[in-house]
C-alpha cells in the first residue's frame, strides 16, 4: 500500500523524465524529433488517464488528502466574483481551520463556508491540518444565522481529517458544537448546497454537509472514519488501511449510488483542478443549476424535503 | 433514599449476557471503575451488587435493567423490537459479529424503545446497551430513535434517553454516520412541537453519539464518573501525545465546563426524572 | 461615612448591650425591672425603627450589600414548592455567580435565575462575590431559550456589585454575553419578572432586569455604577463615595418614582427578612399578583408593551 | 489604495474643537499612539494629518470627519440635531459639563445621526463623538440611536455607527443606563425587519455602549489599535491586580478571540463598506 499519491505516480514521473531527456537531446543533436516526442507524450498521458480512472480505493484517499488541490479560498477565487471573509464565534475564538464570509456567486449574495487546510507544513500548522476546534463550528453557526437573517442561500467546501481530537477541544464542548450544528442545518430556514472537494473525514466534515444538495468532486472521498482509524479499532492493525479504504466504500460513485450524494464531479485526469477551465466551468455549473433549483422552492417545502432526505438514510429489515 | 417500587425480574434470560458483560477497562477479567479507577475482580463485582466498593460507583448495566429502574412496573411497551440490521456495505465481518452481539444480549440491536410511565408520568423511554457491538449506532439505532422521536411527537410525551456508545458503527460506513445527521433533525422536530426531552449519559459515551441528540437534550444529566467526550482519551494521547488533564471527559469534569446540567446517582435517577416530569407539566401531576 | 452598616447601627448595639447588663443585674439581684427592661426594649426598637426608616443614601447601599441578608437560593427556599438546579452555558463553564434553574411557584412552573453571592468570605471565593463571567450570562441565555421552548414565564432575582471586571472575563467577550442577553430578553416570548433584592450594580445587573415588571425591596439599590466608581472616575476621589450615593438616586423609592420600578417591597426592619412571614408572604403575593396579570395578556402584546417600556425611558427636550 | 470622492469642507468650524481634541491617553499635549505606544507632540500630530509617524495609526477624529470620510459628497442629512440633555437628577456640576462640551465641540450630544449615501447605497448612518464627554451614551444618545434604527426600519435601509464610548453617562443614573436594554431592544427590531446592521468600533469603545447596540452588529469592524472592552484596563489593573496580557483589549485581539469579525484601516473603511453594502443588496448596484 502507497504511503502517498506519488509512488503510484512513480511510473509516469520515470516515462516523464525519460522524455525530458529525449527532448534535451534532440535539442542539443540539432535532429527533430518532435513527431516522435508528441506521440510518447500521448502515449503516456493515455496511460496516465488510463491509471487515473481504475484507481485503487486507497489511493482514491491518497489523491483526495492531496496538498496540491485547490481548497476552499481557491474554490471562492476561482468561483465567485466577491468575497469578504467574516471571522469569530463571538463566544471565544475564531479558528483558521474553518473559513466563512459572504460574497457573489453568478451575481447572487451566498453565505460561504469550508474547511480550510494549509498548502504546506507552516501554513498547515496555521490552519491546524483542516481539523476544526468547536470555535470553528460556532463561526459557521453564527454566519448560518445570519444568513438565514438575510435570506440568503449557503453553499459549503467539505475538506477535513475531521474535527480535532484534542484536549481544549473536548473541553470547551467539540460534540456539542457539532450536534448543535447539525441541528441548525437541519432546520436552517435557506437553501444549503455542500460540495465535497477533497477529503471528507467523520463527523467533523458531517458537520457542514447537512445540506439539500450535496456534491462531490471525482477524486473526493466521504467516511464515518479514516481508513486508518478504522484499521486500528476493527484490526489494531494500522497496515489494513487500504483494506478499509474499499470496505468503507467511501468514493464518490458508491456514494452517489447509495443517494448520500446528489452528483459528481469530473475531475481532469492531467491537470490540476484549478488550472483547468472545463472543470471549474462544469463546477461552477453543477452549483447554479442546483442553486437554481432549490431556490424556486419555498421553505417550508424545502425543509421538509431536507428531513425526509436524511429520515430515510439508513438499511435495515423488519 | 429513593426505593424502587418494583422488584427486578427476570423478564429475559440475563445470565448468558452477563457472563460476557463487556468492560471499556477491563483486562482479563478484572475491571477498573471508572469513577475511582479501583481494579476489582468479576467475583468482587457481582458481589457487590454492581457497585464499586471503594467509591460506590455503579458499573455500566443493560438497558433492561436501565428501563425496570427508572419506569413503573410493568409499564414498558417495547417498540421496533424486530427492527434488525443488515449489511448494507457487504463489510467483511459484520454479520458474524452481529450474529454473536445478538445472541450474547438476547437483543436485536444496540438500543430499546419504547413507551413507559415514570412516577404516572406517560413518556417515550429508550436506552441504548453498550454489550450490544459497544452500543455503535448504525442504522437500526438511528431509525429507532426518529422513530421513537416521532412517536413522542405524535402523542406529545417527553422523551427520555439511557445513552451509551462507542460511536459510530464502522461497518455501515456513510450510512452510519448520517445517523448523527438523521436523529439531529428529529431532535429539532422534538423542540419545534415544544416537547420535553431528556438525555441522560452514562459510561461511556463517546463519538458519533455525543455529537449527535445525546447532547441535544433540554436536560442532560449525566451519572457519576461516567466518561462522556467526541474523541475517546487513548486516540487523543495516542494521536496528539497530550497529557490528559486529571478527571478529564469524566461527568464531573463536563459538569464543571457547562457541558451538562446536573450530575446524579443511579440509584436518585428515578426520583429526580419525576420531579423534572412534574415541574414540566407545570406541577399537574399526570 | 461609615465604612459598613455596623457603624450606623452601633448605638443600638450600645443601647442593647446595657439593656442585656440591666436584665443580668436584675437576675443577680433577684428583683424585677420586667416592665422598665420592656419600656426600654420598646424604646430602642422605636428608635431603631426610626432610624432605619431615615437611612442616609449611603447607609441604604451599605445595607443592600449586607451579606446577611436573603441570596437567591434563599428566596427560592422562602417562595418554591420545588427547585431544580440546572447547570452550564453548554460552551465554555458554569458560573457559580449565577444560579439557574426550573421550579414551581404558587403551582406554576417557572424558570428562575439570579445572582448568588456568599454568605461568608469563603463562599463569596466560590461564588466570585456575585460578579458573572460571560459563561453566567450565557447559561441565563441558554435557560432563557429553553424558558421560551416551554412556554415557562421568568423570574429573576437581582443582587450583584457588577459583571466581574477581570482580565479572563474581557477575553471571552463579557461585553458581548451581556448585550446578547438584553436582546434575548427584550424579545423573549414568555413573560418576565425581575426582584431587585440587594445591590444592583451596572451592566451586570441590568443584563437579567429587561422584565415586563420589576419589583425591588425597600432597602435594595441599582445604579448606573457603584457610588465608589462613580466618585473615582469624577473625582478622584473615592471618599466621596457617599455624595454620589445620593446623587445617584438609586434607592427603591427614586427608582419608583422614575418609573424604573413598578413596586416597592417594604421590608420589616426588625428583623431579617428571611425570618418574617409577614414580608416574604408580602413578596410572594407582589409576584403572584404581577405574574398572574402578565401572564393573561397576549404574547405579541405583552412584547410591544416590553418594547415600549424601554423606548420611553430617557429625559431630553428638542 | 481608496481615494476618497470628497474634499474636507469646513462644514463647521472645528479650531475650536481641535484645540480640546481629547485623547484618552494624553498627558501635558502629548499624545500616546494607542497602537504601538509611540509618544508624540499636538505639532507633530497635526503635522501627520492624524496619523502615527511610526505604525500609521490613525488618531481618534470626530464625528463629522468620520461622517464625510465614508459617504458620498453632500449625501448627508441631519436628523434630531436638535435632541439635548436634560439633568433630570439634577447632578451637580452636570449642566456645566454639558455647557462646555458643548461649547468645544459645537455638538449638541456625543452623536450625529442621520441619513447618508455610501457609494450609491442609501443607508442610515451615525457617528459617536469621544470629544463630548468622552462619548458617554445618556438619554439623547440612547434616543438618537433608537430613532435612527426605528427609521431604518421604516424606510428598509442598511444601519451604520461609528462607535466610541466610554460608556454610560454617570450624572444621569439609572436612566443612562437602562439606555444599553433600549437600544438592544431597537437592535432586536432591525433583526427582525431583516436589515444589515454594520458596527464599527473605534478608538475607545468601552462599557455600556460595548456591553449593547456595539457588539450586536451583524458584521462588527474595528480600526486597527482601537481599544475595546467592556471594563477600562485601568480599572481592572486597579480593582484586581492583574497584569494585562500584550494587546489585550486592542482590535487585533478581538480579531484574534472571535469578538469582531474584520480589522479594518480608516481609509479603506468606505471601499469596504462599499462592498459589504453591495453584497448585502444581493449585487444589485443601488
Ligand atoms: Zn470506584
Ligand atoms: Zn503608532
Amino acid at each position: 500500500m502507497p504511503k502517498n499519491k506519488f509512488e503510484f505516480e512513480a511510473t509516469y514521473k520515470l516515462l516523464e523524465s525519460k522524455l525530458d531527456e529525449l527532448k534535451d537531446l534532440s535539442v542539443k543533436l540539432d535532429c527533430d524529433f518532435s513527431n516522435e516526442i508528441a506521440s510518447v507524450e500521448r502515449r503516456i498521458n493515455q496511460l496516465k488517464e488510463e491509471r487515473y480512472k481504475h484507481l485503487t480505493p486507497w489511493e482514491q484517499v491518497l489523491l483526495a488528502r492531496d496538498l496540491e488541490r485547490p481548497m476552499t479560498r481557491d474554490y471562492i477565487k476561482l468561483l465567485f466574483t466577491e468575497f469578504i471573509e467574516l471571522h469569530g464565534d463571538r463566544l471565544y475564538g475564531d479558528d483558521p481551520a474553518i473559513v466563512g464570509g459572504v460574497g457573489l456567486f453568478c451575481g447572487r449574495a451566498v453565505t460561504v463556508l469550508g474547511h480550510q487546510k494549509g498548502k504546506d507544513t507552516p501554513d498547515n500548522i496555521i490552519h491546524n491540518f483542516g481539523m476544526p476546534h468547536p470555535e470553528g463550528y460556532r463561526k459557521a453557526h453564527r454566519l448560518l444565522l445570519e444568513a438565514e437573517k438575510f435570506n440568503r442561500p449557503v453553499l459549503t467546501f467539505i475538506n477535513t481529517p475531521g474535527a480535532y481530537p484534542g484536549t481544549q477541544a473536548e473541553e470547551r464542548g467539540q460534540a456539542w458544537a457539532i450536534s448543535q450544528l447539525l441541528l441548525c442545518l437541519s432546520k436552517l430556514k435557506v437553501p444549503v448546497i455542500s460540495v465535497i472537494t477533497g477529503e471528507g473525514g467523520s463527523g467533523g466534515a458531517l458537520a457542514l454537509t447537512v445540506a439539500d444538495r450535496i456534491l462531490m468532486l471525482s477524486n473526493a472521498v466521504y467516511s464515518v472514519a479514516s481508513p486508518e482509524t478504522c484499521a486500528s479499532i476493527l484490526f489494531r492493525d494500522i497496515k489494513r488501511a487500504d483494506e478499509m479504504a474499499a470496505a468503507l466504500k467511501m468514493n464518490a460513485s458508491a456514494l452517489k449510488e447509495i443517494g448520500i450524494v446528489d452528483e459528481v464531479i469530473e475531475e481532469p485526469a492531467l491537470e490540476p483542478l484549478q488550472d483547468s477551465p472545463v472543470f471549474i466551468k462544469s463546477l461552477k455549473h453543477s452549483i447554479k443549476k442546483h442553486l437554481d433549483s432549490i431556490c424556486s422552492q419555498n421553505i417550508p417545502e424545502l425543509l421538509e424535503q431536507r428531513y425526509l432526505r436524511l429520515r430515510q438514510i439508513g438499511k435495515f429489515h423488519e | 433514599m429513593f426505593n424502587p417500587p418494583y422488584k427486578k425480574k427476570n423478564y429475559i434470560d440475563l445470565s448468558g449476557a452477563k457472563k460476557n458483560h463487556p468492560s471499556f477497562d477491563s483486562r482479563e477479567g478484572n475491571f477498573s471503575c471508572p469513577s475511582c479507577s479501583a481494579w476489582l475482580s468479576e467475583a468482587q463485582k457481582i458481589q457487590n451488587n454492581d457497585f464499586c466498593p471503594r467509591c460506590s460507583y455503579y458499573f455500566t448495566t443493560t438497558a433492561w435493567e436501565r428501563i425496570y429502574s427508572i419506569s413503573d412496573e410493568n409499564s414498558f411497551e417495547e417498540w421496533d423490537a424486530n427492527l434488525s440490521t443488515l449489511n448494507p456495505l457487504e463489510f467483511p465481518g459484520y454479520e458474524d459479529k452481529l450474529a454473536k452481539a445478538k445472541e450474547e444480549t438476547v437483543l436485536s440491536e444496540a438500543i430499546i424503545t419504547g413507551t413507559a410511565s415514570i412516577g404516572g408520568f406517560k413518556t417515550v423511554l429508550a436506552a441504548m446497551d453498550a454489550r450490544f457491538m459497544m452500543g455503535s449506532m448504525g442504522s437500526v439505532v438511528g431509525e429507532k430513535i426518529c422513530r421513537a422521536m416521532e412517536k413522542a411527537i405524535f402523542n406529545s410525551l417527553p422523551f427520555i434517553i439511557f445513552c451509551c456508545s462507542g460511536g459510530a458503527r464502522m461497518q455501515e460506513g456513510m450510512l452510519s454516520l448520517m445517523q448523527m445527521a438523521k436523529t439531529s433533525a428529529a431532535v429539532g422536530r422534538l423542540n419545534d412541537a415544544g416537547l420535553l426531552y431528556i438525555s441522560i449519559l452514562t459510561h461511556p459515551t463517546t463519538g458519533g453519539v455525543t455529537a449527535s441528540f445525546a447532547s441535544l437534550a433540554d436536560i442532560i444529566i449525566a451519572e457519576p464518573g461516567a466518561l462522556i467526550g467526541f474523541t475517546g482519551p487513548r486516540v487523543i494521547q495516542q494521536t496528539l501525545g497530550e497529557k490528559l488533564p486529571p478527571g478529564f471527559q469524566r461527568s464531573e469534569y463536563l459538569l464543571q465546563h457547562g457541558m451538562i446540567d446536573i450530575v446524579q446517582p443511579r440509584l436518585e435517577m428515578r426520583s429526580l426524572l419525576i420531579r423534572l416530569l412534574n415541574v414540566h407539566q407545570g406541577g399537574n401531576h399526570a
